[in-house]
């Protein structure tokens, strides 16, 4: 008897298999290119090489360190929410609201306790974490959609929250720049971005080994099976509530984390990251890498919150503006560059960026020995 | 040998990187039930389906089908089944949220007067449960709704995979009458595993092994040669015969 | 090279002033970033005459897009101050302003605040200085309408959030403070319907409505109030926006008492006919004087202090100076920007509103509380 | 007691307008399996158009049949845009709801830029008969017009989507088509035509509570539909997806609810009350009101 | 060691179980019979804990199981295949079964530990696989399989469990004739000595009666008879009701 399914999420696309990768020349130089990114990326600030067009100034210039840093946040963000959508297949619409939790629960404890910043990320990851295990108990008694509005709704009165200003506290729709006097003095000033690097690169590895040990874990493997039949796991003998519920708070806990490093790097807390669209954003980045890869993610966020913050740049650009208005007035909307590129990536890269690699490889091969049969 | 109705010729199919059919040939005659066979996953399901134009967005389908004159790939599938090709799926795909009745509505092709009597003859079943929800049918039920659906129009030709897996022995029978008296105006390509269906309903056969055509012929000589059986089905005609 | 290093800022006499501009060219507040810096290229022009350039030393603007986003301004506040760039002006929105201000003190570079309007920015630290009006003198520009305000009954109708929290609090101070009872009806910012609110407002009965609502849903606002009697029964004062604006009041515009910042016709100095002169379509808006004002304190800033930001501060505290509006004075004390405002009624219907002056008020009139400086 | 009338009928007013998004959104998030951000983009084009017309249509106004004429152009562009989607965009996605959600969310994202690009962010004057700014008095309350229109269009819209997924044929193609479009195929039915249908219905109902919404507020400005989206959502999972009954109770449960509850209560208590009316249906009933799929 | 009481389970007016009382001895192969819409499906789902019952009681070993969850009753010993396959499509096929060996071993949470690393998993896998003949396909992604590949997967996962009680639905369903033999081969080896009981619905009346010791027959949600096989298969109305005219 077929089942007469709620409304599902549909499942994201399926990781394909370790086992499965390709071989060859380029399997073997796969495992170390995340050791030769970390290296890069560990030597950046001393480089004062200039790349034009892609970044303002020089690679070591605190502009450049400053959107680095932003866009490895968000490349840890997304692959935090990838633990849940990627790799248990829980469609949440209310992730940010983890983030948030870190951002506003760091700026506050920080400008208004006046505690020190240590004890306020202490407390901010902890309570962000409880918040996650708490609203995560209520939530995933629903599947599917279901699931996604109560978070979406949860998130949304986080937002009605904020933006209520109870108490002052929150600033409201001014936000609440962040008071550096409870910061230590290597975190503040202009010379001091690259330190706000390092501490946004130490996030995103963080996040991202924790991700992965994760996953290939004992319990990583039940999620796998929760994000393709649930009603089996439950048969085999696990209950699938307790390990969604794990992944979930994990999930939280690591956004709450985000949080307070990108309180650090802003410097402040504003109402932007409370909205839907920011869970929204986190989608499409985990969907633009690749869900439930190992780098999709990742590279994602980063791709996203580079192309946010330079359309801007690319909008007010010369280029632009020489081009006919028909061109050069939708052209110089940020948004409408980006909405652009998510329709295209989805058309150009089905399958995220993730995918581009072992296509790439693909073809090589293709090339390389024209149509062999098996 | 009159014309065949259906043609398949070196047909190829791979589906994302694996070559599932490797030239397949073979002719389904303008009468009676053609048989398909073979052991699991060898792919008669792939076969139908590249047929009717279902193959997976990940595959690719080579080689040449034909119906009559008229060259079947590269047609949408809505085109090809309104031209009058049938086919209940393996796994009968009946609309869950629908009525029974509402299935057997949607079945309904514009331009012939649907053969409601004939499918309500077989299957009185669908009368009784007509506003009952298809996905709270049993298996059986919704295998003859699956059936049903494609007799309420008059076809060209029929594909039909497996109908009797999981139906009571007695279903089974009656199914098999079924399709007995279908293939008297209707030519059939089958795919079944139960031997003494095909026995009882079987004109010619085609046995799939690994991805290729292993044998063609008369379907009652496949099954009398024990030797044969053993050798293309792995079973001994003893067992055919129950 | 290192990464703690950052280009130095010149030092050599004949190299070019470097200026960056953050301000939201697109997002919501597009329009009033555009008459920020029209305003800004025009008041350049009036205060160096026509050269660009301040002694020698000529002055080159990065104008950087924050959409509106307070975390895209840091980030290009950061990537201009690691330039070198000892001047940052700009700030669209309060949020931003906020957020950069702090960024100044860090680094010890001057910040003008542009059309931001929230109290807030005012005593923020030693660097930071505003360049256009803030909520409280809107306030006291609002008290000017009901004369003697003892005993009289005023209701605060603002949104939710820091923006109404600010707006109420100062009509309580100022209003409130000389005797009127202050009530406030508050309102979700995304709210669409408004007839459960002017429903409040009609119950209340007050001499006075101080409405204050800014965004898109602002002219369904308007019509309920007006469907619902309350702009009839009541005298009820706003502060007027941006001139495209005033076609959405329909039928309410001419029922309204405006309080405003600026618009065309307001004044008619010499720094308002160069203003005029140079502006595309030659017509002022709302924020083209805090652009023109910004341009003129940078350039007092170079004049005076060169590359020292200390000196800049020094210069533009106290500093007293004829804009678009006025007579403009900064307080020392806390930055503040005392300047003119104006009572102003709208005439005419649909497309055709004219705005005409009532009264002016000048700055010392509308002069907020002195705060402490914060930073 | 004239407080009562008038907050229960600028309720339904609210409420016929949330039905209006709602409604499209449920067809196509309900049966086309669409989960459509893009939707706001319909409302905001059918609101635009409008408003072009009622300026540069020979024909068209802003009053009496030339008003008229404006809406019609109005919902035939929102109509148009949407089949346009549909077919550029969607169609090469159906199966693939993720990326699906990818493209609409970068189209409603563009789309807004766009309409900004073209007529600036700030709001515009929509023309609009002058009966509709005029209150109507019922029994003491001065009900606005522009809400009574609301509510009278969108009990036609919802007889119009019943009468169209009960007893027509394409609406059993389309209710089948959400379970298994390939096995619709295989019946021989080109089942992409119906979804198509979808948009088209879905973008008309949405262009023209972007016309008619204009109208109640007065103006129109490019961020307008995202706006109410979000409580066109909360409407549409209340309702159960794919319901359009179940969404024209929930759009009156919300409605209803966020308008007594800001006047009795704080402001913002009014959001707050209808997400949490949103999660305790969810976790009562997780397939929302209505209960099931793909019912007409 | 399985038993129900008056287990019943209605959908509106309609039973769809009907008062089913059944008790099954440890190492006893009950075989299910029953016409299409008998509620087989039904009572499986039931004893399973996927359905709860409207009245009646389950209990394994004495236990009253009725009002645990799914999960709780695949511990004490309760594992089941389903009539539509149903395994975990993303993963390999050898993922598959070490997911459920993992299961069985006791699912605490190791969000740290590597699980590829688990040899005993890794070869208590392997040997189910084998078992069931699918260990050349162990790198296959579940999703790909064809139908009758997917039936023996579904097994090797009960199999990994090594449940006490095993409900099977239909596991013959769809599998060539060629590997029937060699399927009916693998469930009777489960059986035999372990003690092991096994609740088997089946149409493949070869192979019921090949391994049932008793068989039940049901017929709209009642059960019609329970008995031997001679005994049922002489039963008139078991005739008329579900046989026929056998082809
Ligand atoms: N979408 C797909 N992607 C990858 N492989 C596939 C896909 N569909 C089928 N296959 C593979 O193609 C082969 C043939 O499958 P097919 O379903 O045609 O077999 P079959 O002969 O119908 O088997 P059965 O008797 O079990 O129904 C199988 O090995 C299967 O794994
Ligand atoms: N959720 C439901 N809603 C309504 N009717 C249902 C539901 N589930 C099952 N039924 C009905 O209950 C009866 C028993 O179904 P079940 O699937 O248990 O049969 P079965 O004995 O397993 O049949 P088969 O051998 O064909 O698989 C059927 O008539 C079916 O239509
Ligand atoms: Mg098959
Ligand atoms: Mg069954």
């Amino acid at each position: 008897m077929t089942e007469v399914k709620s409304p599902e999420v549909p499942a994201p696309p399926a990781a394909v298999p370790s086992e499965l990768t390709p071989g060859g020349r380029w399997g073997r130089v796969r495992p170390f290119l995340p050791l030769v990114a970390l290296a890069v990326a560990l030597t950046l600030p001393y480089s004062t090489l200039h790349l034009p067009g892609i970044f303002e100034g020089a690679l070591n210039e605190p502009g450049t360190l400053q959107l680095l840093a932003v866009c490895m946040v968000f490349g840890g963000l997304a692959a935090g929410y990838d633990l849940l959508f990627g790799r248990t297949g829980m469609l949440s619409f209310g992730h940010a609201l983890y983030f948030a939790a870190g951002v506003y629960g760091t700026d506050i404890l920080v400008t208004k306790a006046g505690l020190p910043l240590w004890q306020a990320a202490l407390f901010t990851i902890t309570g962000g974490t409880i918040l996650a295990a708490l609203i995560g108990a209520v939530a995933l008694r629903t599947v599917g959609i279901a699931f996604a509005m109560v978070t979406l709704a949860f998130a949304q009165v986080g937002a009605i929250l904020v933006a209520r200003d109870f108490g002052g506290l929150t600033g409201g729709e001014e936000g609440l720049p962040l008071d550096v006097s409870g910061v230590p003095e290597a975190l503040v000033g202009v010379t001091n971005t690259v330190n706000l690097y390092w501490l946004a690169l130490a996030y995103l590895v963080v996040v991202v080994f924790v991700v992965h040990r994760v996953s290939g874990s004992p319990t990583g493997r039940v999620l796998a099976g929760l994000r393709d039949d649930e009603r089996r796991v439950g048969v085999l003998g696990l209950d699938p509530y307790r390990f969604k519920l794990v992944a979930f708070t994990l999930a939280g806990g690591l956004a709450a984390a985000g949080g307070v490093v990108y309180c650090l790097i802003v410097g402040g807390a504003s109402p932007h990251i409370t909205s839907s669209e920011l869970t929204l954003s986190l989608l499409v980045m985990v969907v633009l890498g690749g869900p439930g890869t190992r780098w999709g993610p990742v590279l994602g966020g980063i791709l996203y919150m580079y192309l946010d913050h330079r359309l801007v740049a690319f909008g007010a650009s010369e280029a632009v503006d020489a081009l006919p208005a028909f061109l050069s007035r939708p052209l110089s909307q940020p948004l409408f560059v980006l909405g652009a590129v998510f329709i295209l990536a989805v058309y150009f890269f089905p399958g995220g960026l993730a995918s581009l690699a072992p296509r790439l490889a693909l073809l090589r091969g293709s090339l390389r020995i024209p149509s062999r049969g098996r | 040998m009159t014309e065949p109705v259906l043609s398949v010729a070196d047909l190829s199919v791979r589906i994302s990187g694996l070559h599932i059919l490797q030239g397949v040939s073979f002719t389904v005659a303008p009468t009676g039930v053609t048989v398909l066979l073979g052991r699991n996953g060898v792919g008669k399901t792939t076969t139908l389906r590249a047929i009717v134009g279902l193959t997976p967005r990940a595959g690719e389908v080579h080689g040449t089908i034909r119906m009559g004159a008229q060259s079947l790939l590269a047609r949408p599938t809505h085109r090809l089944v309104r031209g009058g090709l049938g086919y209940v799926p393996e796994d009968r795909c009946v609309f869950a949220g629908l009525t029974v009745a509402e299935n057997l509505r949607l079945a309904e092709r514009r331009g012939t007067t649907p053969a409601y009597d004939r499918v309500y003859a077989l299957f009185p079943e669908l009368d009784r449960r007509g506003r009952q929800r298809a996905g709270s049918l049993s298996g059986g039920q919704q295998q003859m709704l699956a059936i049903g659906r494609v007799l309420l129009n008059d076809n060209r030709l029929l594909l039909i995979d497996e109908p009797t897996k999981g139906l009571a022995p007695k279903v089974v029978t009656e199914v098999a009458e079924v399709l007995e008296r279908v293939a008297e105006s209707v030519p059939v390509l089958l795919v079944e595993q139960n031997l003494a269906v095909v026995r009882r309903l079987a004109r010619d056969a085609v046995v799939l092994a690994a991805g290729k055509v292993a044998w063609t012929g008369d379907a009652q000589e496949l099954l009398l040669e024990t030797g044969l059986t053993k050798s293309l089905l792995g079973v001994g005609s003893a067992e055919v015969h129950h | 090279g290192s990464p703690q290093e950052t280009a130095s800022g010149g030092g050599d006499s004949a190299a070019p002033v470097k200026v960056g501009l953050v301000y939201s060219q697109s997002g919501a507040l597009a329009s009033y970033g555009k008459q920020y810096i029209e305003g800004f290229k025009a008041g350049l022009d009036f205060a160096t005459k026509g050269t660009n350039k301040v002694g020698d030393r000529a002055v080159e603007l990065t104008e950087v897009d924050d959409a509106g986003d307070p975390a895209k301004a840091v980030n290009a506040a950061k990537d201009l101050i690691g330039k070198g760039h000892k001047i940052i002006a700009g700030s669209t929105a309060s949020g931003v302003a906020l957020q950069v201000a702090p960024i100044a003190a860090q680094n010890k570079v001057l910040f003008i605040s542009g059309p931001a309007a929230t109290d807030g920015v005012t005593g923020a630290n030693k660097y930071t200085f505003r360049s256009g009006r803030q909520s409280y003198q809107d306030v006291v520009t609002a008290k000017s309408f009901i004369g003697d305000p003892a005993g009289k009954k005023v209701v605060v109708f603002a949104q939710d959030g820091a923006f109404g929290d600010a707006n109420e609090a100062a009509v309580k101070a100022v209003i409130g403070g000389a005797g009127a009872t202050v009530s406030s009806v508050r309102a979700p910012a995304s709210a669409t319907e408004f007839t459960p609110f002017a429903s409040q407002i009609k119950a209340a009965k007050p001499d006075l409505l101080f409405v204050a609502w800014a965004g898109t849903t602002a002219p369904a606002m308007w019509q309920t109030l007006d469907q619902q009697g309350v702009l009839t029964s009541t005298t009820v004062v706003t502060g007027l926006d941006i001139r495209a604006s005033w076609p959405t009041f329909g039928a309410a515009g001419s029922k309204i008492s405006f309080l405003s910042h600026y618009f065309d016709g307001a004044t008619d100095n010499e720094a308002t006919k160069a203003a005029k002169a140079k502006i595309p379509g030659g017509t002022l808006d709302l924020f083209h004087p805090d652009g023109f004002h910004a341009a003129q304190m940078v350039v007092r800033a170079i004049e005076e202090g060169g590359d020292d930001v200390e000196k800049m501060v020094t210069a533009l505290e106290g500093w007293s100076f004829e804009g678009v509006k006025g007579q403009l004075t900064i307080r020392k004390e806390d930055h503040a920007l005392l300047q003119p405002m104006f009572q102003a009624k709208l005439s005419g219907s649909g497309q055709a509103f004219t705005a005409s002056a009532q009264k002016s008020l000048t700055g010392d009139e509308t002069a907020p509380p002195v705060v402490a400086m914060k930073g | 007691m004239d407080t009562i009338i008038l907050l229960t009928l600028t309720g339904l007013g609210l409420a016929a307008l949330y039905f209006l998004v709602a409604s499209g959104l449920s067809l196509v998030f309900g049966l086309a399996d669409v989960l459509n951000f893009a939707h706001g983009l319909f409302l905001g084009v059918g609101a635009y158009a409008t408003w072009w017309a009622a300026g540069n249509l020979p024909g068209a106004g802003g009053d009496g049949f030339g008003f008229v004429v404006a809406v019609a152009f109005g919902v035939l562009a929102g109509t148009l845009v949407a089949v346009l989607v549909e077919l550029v965009l969607i169609r090469p996605l159906y199966s693939r709801t993720i990326e699906q959600v990818l493209v609409t969310v970068g189209l409603s994202l563009a789309g807004v830029a766009l309409l900004q690009a073209t007529w600036g962010a700030d709001a515009r004057t929509f023309p609009r008969p002058e009966w509709t700014r005029q209150v109507t008095n019922v029994l003491g309350a001065n009900v606005p017009n522009g809400g009574l229109l609301l509510i009278v269009a969108a009990v036609l819209v919802l007889g119009a989507i019943l009468t169209f997924l009960r007893w027509t044929r394409y609406g059993l193609v389309i209710r089948a088509g959400v379970e298994n479009r390939e096995m619709v195929t295989a019946l021989g039915i080109d089942v992409r035509k119906a979804f198509t249908l979808v948009f088209a219905i879905g973008g008309a109902a949405a262009a023209l509570a972007g016309a008619l919404g204009s109208v109640y507020f007065g103006t129109v400005s490019p961020g307008q539909g995202g706006s109410l989206l979000i409580f066109a959502f909360i409407v549409v999972v209340i309702g159960g997806m794919g319901s359009v009954v179940g969404s024209a109770y929930a759009a009156v449960a919300v409605g209803l609810l966020q308008q007594f509850v800001n006047y009795y209560g704080t402001s913002g208590l009014g959001d707050i009350c209808v997400v949490g009316l949103l999660a305790v249906v969810l976790l009562l009933r997780p397939q929302g009101i209505a209960g099931k799929v793909a019912t007409a | 060691m399985l038993a129900t009481r008056g287990l019943t389970w209605r959908i509106g007016e309609v039973a769809i179980v009907d008062s089913v009382y059944l008790d099954l001895a440890p190492g006893e192969f009950l075989g299910v019979i029953g016409p299409n819409g008998a509620g087989k499906t039904s009572l499986f789902n039931l004893i399973t804990g996927l359905r709860r019952a409207t009245e009646g009681r389950i209990t394994l070993d004495g236990q009253d199981i009725s009002a645990l969850p799914p999960y709780k009753r695949a511990r004490l010993g309760l594992g089941r295949t389903f009539q539509a396959s149903s395994v975990f499509g993303s993963l390999s096929v050898r993922e598959n079964v070490r997911l459920a060996v993992q299961a069985y071993r006791g699912g605490s949470m190791k969000l740290w530990r590597r699980a590829a690393a688990d040899r005993e998993v890794a070869a208590a896998a392997d040997a189910a696989l084998e078992r069931v003949g699918l260990a050349h396909r162990g790198t296959a992604l579940a999703g790909t399989l064809a139908h009758g590949e997917k039936r023996k997967l579904e097994i090797a996962l009960l199999l990994a469990g090594e449940p006490r009680v095993m409900l099977l639905d239909e596991p013959m369903a769809g599998v060539s004739a060629e590997d029937v033999p060699e399927l009916v081969q693998v469930i009777r080896s489960l059986t035999g000595d372990s003690g092991r009981s096994v609740l088997m619905v089946e149409h493949h009346m070869d192979v019921i009666l090949e391994l049932a010791d008793r068989i039940a027959v049901m017929h709209h949600g009642a059960l019609l008879a329970c008995d031997t096989p001679e005994t049922v298969m002489a039963n008139p109305t078991v005739q008329e009701a579900y046989l026929g005219e056998s082809l």
